[in-house]
């Protein structure tokens, strides 16, 4: 069928610091479920991302920006999770 | 102007001091009349007063050179300074070592100084570092906030 | 630690500061953990936008000293800073030259910007200086106020 | 008389800046009229200081500190008169 060749709707997801070692990884190809609503919330959960609900500490960025938890995701995104930010 | 630069190697915040009143001298023809600078270097112990044998920072390669950049020219912007150095490490920091560097050039010193300051507490909220602190022990510990102003 | 020197001759603002470091470095075993520094310099032009051909820096020999000594201890005790570093020309200087290097230490940011400010601030309205404004037609006028902010 | 032998009540006046050059003169031993209570306030008038009532921005330093108008000079104190200080 014709839909069977379109490219999967994949988001790349990055984890880092306290996050990173706590789920064992950096980096993975995330297939986005067909017709989901799919935002930053959701694939932490889909991910299994640990707490459940995500603490308020952590922020989301979508294609290195900030973004919100409900953002909308497209395929080829980049998604990334950032632990409570300590610089300078 | 901005220069901005993540270093992977420990810098001299002097030399680079250096290094930026030339690249300024070259393209504005003299120095500004007032110029702000910090610098923030490892603090021999940590969060609970152990010594440190070594500050790691992990930074989002591409999303924190581009977050710096754009936090630079929103203080640069809002306070009407004319140039804007930052320097910031990356990888391990040995205590002593400097962290951070920013230095604000503006024709008033009211500006320079507020400039660098609030551009310092941006880097520290906004900009994607995080900290792990390295312990004599083996053991480390990731810092989820700053430290106290 | 108060190191605090008057400058009849240019001197370059980063080699003090190469010197303070030694200095601290040797006095205290390692650098602050927080430095902040203000360098300002003469503007090009003057009071009413005419050009300068150099600004003029009086004091009072002995009391100048004493003040910036006294402004120096009590912004440091106010503040909790380790170190403090004071340069300031006396005599003819030129557009673009340093006139004044503050440079605090701390272990702390937020004490190293108060104090470098406040003590800024001290010196431009509590250590005795005068400055007169020279111009290409040989005229001169003292300034009878500070810079705005 | 015993009197006349008493060193003469002197006391050392610097001006600065504006005020030294429109006086025309940097430093001054004055002698303060016997029995009078000297101070900075009535030195500036003794002196025919220009205004006749100083400036508000001026200020006065005894032996290198600040010192109030109305201050009590003694024999051999260094008196200065600051005209508005611009430092930094």
């Amino acid at each position: 069928m014709a839909v069977s060749a379109d490219p999967p709707s994949q988001v790349q997801v990055h984890l880092f610091a306290g996050l990173r070692e706590a789920m064992g990884w950096s980096e993975q190809l995330v297939e986005l479920a067909p017709a989901a609503d799919a935002t930053p919330h959701q694939l932490w959960r889909q991910l299994g991302l640990q707490p459940a609900h995500p603490p308020a500490g952590v922020r989301v960025a979508i294609n290195q920006q900030f973004a919100t938890w409900d953002a909308s995701l497209a395929a080829g995104d980049e998604l990334a999770f950032l632990p409570p930010i300590s610089g300078g | 102007m901005l220069a901005i630069q993540l270093e992977a190697e420990p810098f001299e915040p002097l030399q680079a001091l250096a290094e930026w009143h030339q690249l300024l001298a070259a393209e504005l023809g003299m120095l500004p009349a007032a110029e702000s600078h910090f610098v923030g270097r490892v603090r021999p112990s940590g969060a609970n007063d152990s010594p440190l044998t070594a500050l790691e920072l992990e930074h989002y390669p591409g999303m924190t050179e581009a977050c710096i950049a754009s936090l630079a020219a929103a203080a640069a912007g809002q306070h009407g300074a004319t140039a804007v150095l930052v320097r910031h490490r990356i990888g391990l920091v040995l205590p002593g070592d400097p962290i951070v560097l920013v230095a604000i050039g503006a024709d008033r010193r009211g500006p320079a100084q507020r400039c660098c300051q609030e551009l310092l507490e941006a880097l520290k909220h906004d900009a994607p570092f995080w900290k792990r602190e390295w312990h004599a022990d083996g053991s480390s510990a990731w810092i989820t906030g700053n430290t106290a102003l």
